[in-house]
């Protein structure tokens, strides 16, 4: 075991998995000789070469399109979009194409690839380096999506991703590189060396995708969330002192139903947490199954803590951001309701 | 404020509408023959002119003329015509089965089948074709089973695509046919990306695209082509300029370019155009391209000259967009008529073995016909199972894919 | 007033609005000339000229992006996507730019831009003609989104859509361009001319955006439907002798919420019908809405009808389609439990 | 089965990375003045070679040279160097200010502030620029308030953006500048369609797109070209070639290309390339495309050819990835001092009067950050209200935002 940020252990990721698999080619804009604007795939073109590490012209869906390509060829690409408010251009590729490939033929051709991306704001990163297209995905049948909230699963899971079968969007939660971030802004990261999820195999390991973990076990409402919103959650059970139980949801498709309807059977209160806009975002699924599955237990209207429905702001940022009095407050009144 | 005149908006438009008569005498074709054949290494620039020429091989009275006329085994010969008139009646007759009712939609290839049919020789076993719904002559020139192509045209239960698809999107892995998608030129960057997959496997297999001359305005096309300038893959990017985009002439995809091919040389890729509708000019620049790619030299970009005689699909009327007979008018004439002129000329067909041999093709295409019918129809009700329709969405089918197969009932 | 197909008044919305205002610029894909693969805006052409009604390359994203260029000129385009299956090359420009751009720059630059696109399934188009991509542009914060059900709405909402000062997405179910569709695939299709709502002003008139209506008052379960599902839900209500109240949203995004409540509170019961994959489709927000304001008033879990997650097959399509009888076995369900 | 070799994968590399000694000897630089100035209405096949050679003015010896030299009276020459000089001290302080923690980010000019400068020049009242982050020139050679661009840097209550967006992302209608995205390429199409808005409505305007070396791989690039080539529209495409898109050298973008002027070939556009440190050069460019978009003649692609001195932003640090020393070599020396000495030359400027104009333009840009800083900074809590981000989502704000702005206690 190693101490590792989450940059180091999705690096490490990759090195593992080039390392165990030819297969894999990693690419992107800037992930070649620079090792990628976030470092997420540093030292990896000095060690496998430019023909398995490379950079690519500034073009999302060729990116994207040429690991179609690649996949179908029976290569497994590993690729990254540099911000996740940069994968539209590629999105007719990973829609229309990706998604659709094995089922259209019936499974004649295929496509193994993975698509990573830094999500989410909290880095005054202004309306194109914050959003967390989420949904946008989730609503594609044909495609997983994937978002660890520390190093130890960004490393399991990316390792499951790049040997999936299918394509997988891979979303990193930014604000969290470097360290757990809990809502509190004035406060400094705590680095990921002093946390236990920052205790990170150096070898080769993998989770598996579509299970959720319990951060937090708890008996009064059931907190889903997923990256930095899990930590968000946390600080925010505590300040209200509300004996939450918290589940990282790490992979939304496919969804670990059972763990979530295991807690809410249990406390008759759920309340969903996401950074990204609220209508049609991945917390209207949510709460939609938990009314389905879990009606009758329920206590309370199940409530959405999200980013509002403007564009990500800069100056208004911790406005826009869900906070912990925020996701406190719907607490609260899941309590009372 | 200006001292200049107004702004007007400039909208190409093409020469003729229905109830003109149809006239080519603009379009110029230059003589058989006349264009070069450069060495397969050759730089680029040095042939900037060949976008701008016609590639033709068979000349007006049926012989092959210049440096690109390849020589051909007899057998080659009378074997390309076949593939011609296959995919001919093949197409007669999925039309008259789509009319029937028989399936729900059908894209011919009237006209153009030359180019598929002829291109798919320069090919290897293991290389891979990235067609779009205009190529089946890619499959036909491998003796493909029409049989397969019918019951995926049919949807019935040996349909290859289980039913899922719109008829005549084939796949075929083992014959290097890409599974055609219904979204147009998104195969083009999957064609350059499956060729820089063979180069950073070491392997020695090639890749080829396909997009109408339509398609070419489509976003993809331009990352396929930045992709393969920059890594230099080895995959030949084909343009099928048959005048039409559905009721769009070609003006409007084309603007001031020129030509299609021209595209190609603001990524520094050796562009060649050639004559659609002439079986050897279309075999004889795939090979050149094709060598270029196995020699690693890089991409080759390809338009072929031809025009769309047929309707753009079943659902489709062209008598409301363009003059009746201008079909009839097209310069470049027929290709399989061509074909068969050469091979008259040549001594090793006649007339009476052309209709034999189209009587037997029929009896070929319509035994298929009945295979497939026997297995179904998409009326006939022998569809594959609604619970298939949930498999292969992913490898592994997840608990919630479940849960709706069994809502449905399943 | 004239009987009108929805394809007619579609045209005839075009047509008057282009009459009132020299802005209005149509174009497409086979568009001008032609005057679209569905007719849509036929005429128009000969009528105004190429200058106001044009063809256009096949580039779905040049499309949208010069009708960005034009819109913050001044200019009002309104153009065509061929299929909204095809609408993904443009996603970037609709969600990055149009959806974004008179918040980024508080005003300075806006952008009136009507996309139209035939919608949904059951003309055996296969994966790529039969799509409903509603809930991807749901989510874009900035746009608003519509869907008539019939030649009256159509017309009256495409005028509104033209005048509204913001981005629309504009979805015609195409199954209905000719007549309405009740799900049963074996019986002919009823012409627009013999049905009230086939009775269009052939002047100018518009409705709002933002308005629901009840196309069948009643008091057991609420259905909200929209598009093809509202006459597969009236044919579903009364096979199952349900007396089920019928709400046609018209306009999914800005939603009119206050219409639902109503019901919704009066019958206690709802089922959402639409034709879209089901996760993190728009019935995830409905159903997720619902439970927040209704919560109280529920007597059954909410339920969704909808397309499967899985592609939209050839073959399989009425299997795929929600038809009546599941519609009929969701209302039974919701009034039995 | 092959009888040819195995396949290799080709990725274009700079040849010099950090540690290497710069060296830009194989870069051919044409002499000033060595190319020609073809009639604003000139065929684009006839001016093939002005896309791959360099349009200079400016000679070594900082005379103006040959037919693109234009004849400017002397207080325009010399507002032309002061706007260069007041671009340059104002990223200086505003890297500065973003050092010091008063806003979060920063993207500076240096050695490119010819480019957006000198092309303003070109443009009337009523033009539309469509830029990219790093035309701050735009404004400048306007005299736009340099405080109310600190406004929209620092996020605060003045910001005509409202603090909505990244710092230096501008929006002025009024000044001919389309609101920045931070989204790559995106801007090209929206420019053309501009343009044929302007030419629809029988207009004089016209506007200008902007992208990097880097962003023309992007697939707007080509919807861009394909409709500026089809409808002709008055529109100026510029391409700012600074050899860097963050860590990527220019190679990777361009391919096999030669030079981004080519890609215009393949669109019949006519395409120049032109010594983007050259005030003068660039304003007789632009000019001439100028003149070509207002008598409609059409679109006209123009690669300017310079070199990001600085970092991508304040988040790079390029001496990662490139030789520090690589900007002081670039053989087309800085813009700034090569105007200084034309005009020095001239006689009509001195270096008191140089070391005096920098005094002046200090203290203007330090009065403008102080009138900024009073209203306040980003780290300064004086930021547009949190009640102000829920308006502009829509001209009316629909019911779901009025209630959401309520749920964030406005
Ligand atoms: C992305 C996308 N946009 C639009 C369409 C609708 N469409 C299908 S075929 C076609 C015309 C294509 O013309 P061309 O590329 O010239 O090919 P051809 O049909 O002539 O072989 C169009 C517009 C589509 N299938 N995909
Ligand atoms: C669609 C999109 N993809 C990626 C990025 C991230 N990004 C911002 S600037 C940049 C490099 C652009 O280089 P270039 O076009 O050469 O412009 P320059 O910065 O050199 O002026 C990249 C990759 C982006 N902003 N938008
Ligand atoms: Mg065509
Ligand atoms: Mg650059």
């Amino acid at each position: 075991m190693a101490k590792m940020t989450m940059i180091e252990a999705i690096q490490s990721a990759h090195d593992t998995a080039m390392e165990r698999d030819e297969r894999v080619v990693v690419y992107g804009e800037d992930v070649g000789f620079f090792g990628g604007v976030f470092r997420c795939t540093a030292g990896l073109q000095e060690k496998y070469g430019p023909t398995r590490c490379f950079d690519t012209p500034i073009s999302e869906s060729g990116i994207v399109g040429t690991a179609i390509g690649m996949a179908a060829y029976g290569l497994k690409p590993c690729v990254e979009i540099q911000f996740s408010d940069y994968v539209y251009p590629a999105y007719d590729q990973i829609v229309s194409e990706a998604a659709r490939l094995r089922h259209r033929c019936a499974g004649d051709f295929t496509c193994p690839l993975v698509i990573r991306m830094p999500v989410g704001g909290g880095i005054f990163g202004g309306q194109t380096h914050s959003q967390s297209p989420e949904a946008v995905f989730t609503h594609v049948c044909g495609l997983k999506t994937v978002m660890p909230s520390n190093p130890y699963d960004a490393k399991g899971l990316l390792a499951a991703a790049i040997e999936d079968p299918d394509p997988v969007i891979f979303m990193e939660p930014k604000r969290l590189y470097n360290g757990p971030f809990d809502g509190h802004h004035e406060n400094p990261v705590v680095p990921w060396r002093d946390h236990d999820l920052g205790e990170v195999p150096e070898g080769y390991f993998s989770l598996p995708l579509g299970r959720a973990e319990i951060r937090r076990p708890g008996e009064q409402v059931t907190i889903l969330a997923y990256g930095t919103m899990v930590y968000v959650a946390q600080a925010a059970a505590e300040e209200a002192g509300i004996d939450a139980e918290i589940i990282d949801l790490r992979t939304l498709l496919p969804l670990d139903m059972e763990t979530i309807k295991a807690s809410v059977v249990k406390t008759g209160r759920c309340v969903i947490v996401h950074e990204a806009t609220r209508t049609s975002g991945f917390g209207a699924e949510l709460a939609t199954l938990v009314q389905e599955e879990c009606f009758y237990s329920l206590e309370a209207p199940i409530q959405r803590v999200t980013g509002w429905d403007t564009p990500y702001p800069h100056a208004q940022e911790w406005d826009y951001f869900p906070s912990p009095a925020r996701v406190g407050r719907a607490l609260q009144q899941s309590m009372e309701a | 404020m200006s001292e200049f005149p107004p702004l007007t908006f400039n909208v190409p438009a093409p020469e003729l509408r229905p109830g003109d008569t149809p006239d080519f005498s603009g379009v110029e074709i230059p003589r058989a023959g006349s264009a070069r054949r450069p060495p397969v290494d050759v730089d680029p620039k040095e042939i900037r002119d060949l976008a701008f020429t016609i590639i033709r091989v068979l000349s007006r009275d049926g012989e092959p003329t210049g440096d690109w006329a390849v020589e051909l085994p007899d057998d080659e010969l009378v074997e390309g015509l076949r593939h011609m008139m296959r995919l001919r009646a093949f197409d007669a007759r999925m039309l008259m089965a789509q009319r029937q009712g028989k399936t729900s939609f059908y894209m011919q290839h009237l006209g153009e089948e030359a180019i598929a049919c002829a291109f798919q020789k320069a090919l290897y076993k293991g290389d891979m074709n990235f067609p779009t719904y205009r190529q089946a002559g890619l499959l036909i020139a491998q003796d493909y089973p029409m049989k397969l192509m019918m019951c995926q045209i049919y949807s019935n239960a040996e349909d290859p695509n289980h039913g899922r698809q719109l008829p005549i999107m084939y796949s075929s892995k083992e014959y290097g046919f890409f599974s055609i998608s219904g979204n147009l030129s998104t195969q083009y960057p999957q064609a350059v990306g499956w060729a820089m997959a063979s180069a950073i496997s070491n392997d020695t297999r090639i890749a080829a695209g396909w997009v109408g001359d339509g398609s070419t305005a489509e976003s993809d096309y331009h990352a396929a082509m930045v992709f393969a300038s920059t890594y230099k893959p080895p995959v030949i990017l084909n343009v099928v300029n048959n005048q039409w985009a559905i009721s769009t002439f070609q003006g409007i995809a084309k603007g001031e370019s020129g030509t299609f091919a021209a595209r190609g040389h603001g990524f520094g890729i050796p562009s060649l155009r050639v004559d659609g509708n002439d079986y050897l000019a279309v075999l004889a620049v795939a090979r050149w391209a094709a060598e270029r790619a196995r020699r690693n030299l890089g991409p080759t970009l390809i338009e072929y000259v031809t025009y769309r005689a047929g309707g753009h699909s079943t659902s489709d009327d062209p008598s409301a967009y363009r003059p009746k007979e201008e079909g009839d008018a097209w310069p470049l004439g027929d290709p399989i008529l061509r074909m068969k002129g050469y091979l008259i000329r040549k001594g090793i067909w006649s007339e009476e073995r052309h209709t034999q041999a189209e009587a037997e093709i029929a009896d070929e295409v319509l035994a298929a016909q009945k295979e497939a019918e026997a297995i179904g129809t998409l009326s006939s009700g022998n569809a594959p199972s609604a619970r298939d329709m949930f498999e292969d969405v992913f490898e592994e089918m997840p608990p919630h894919l479940i849960k709706q197969r069994q809502e449905a009932g399943y």
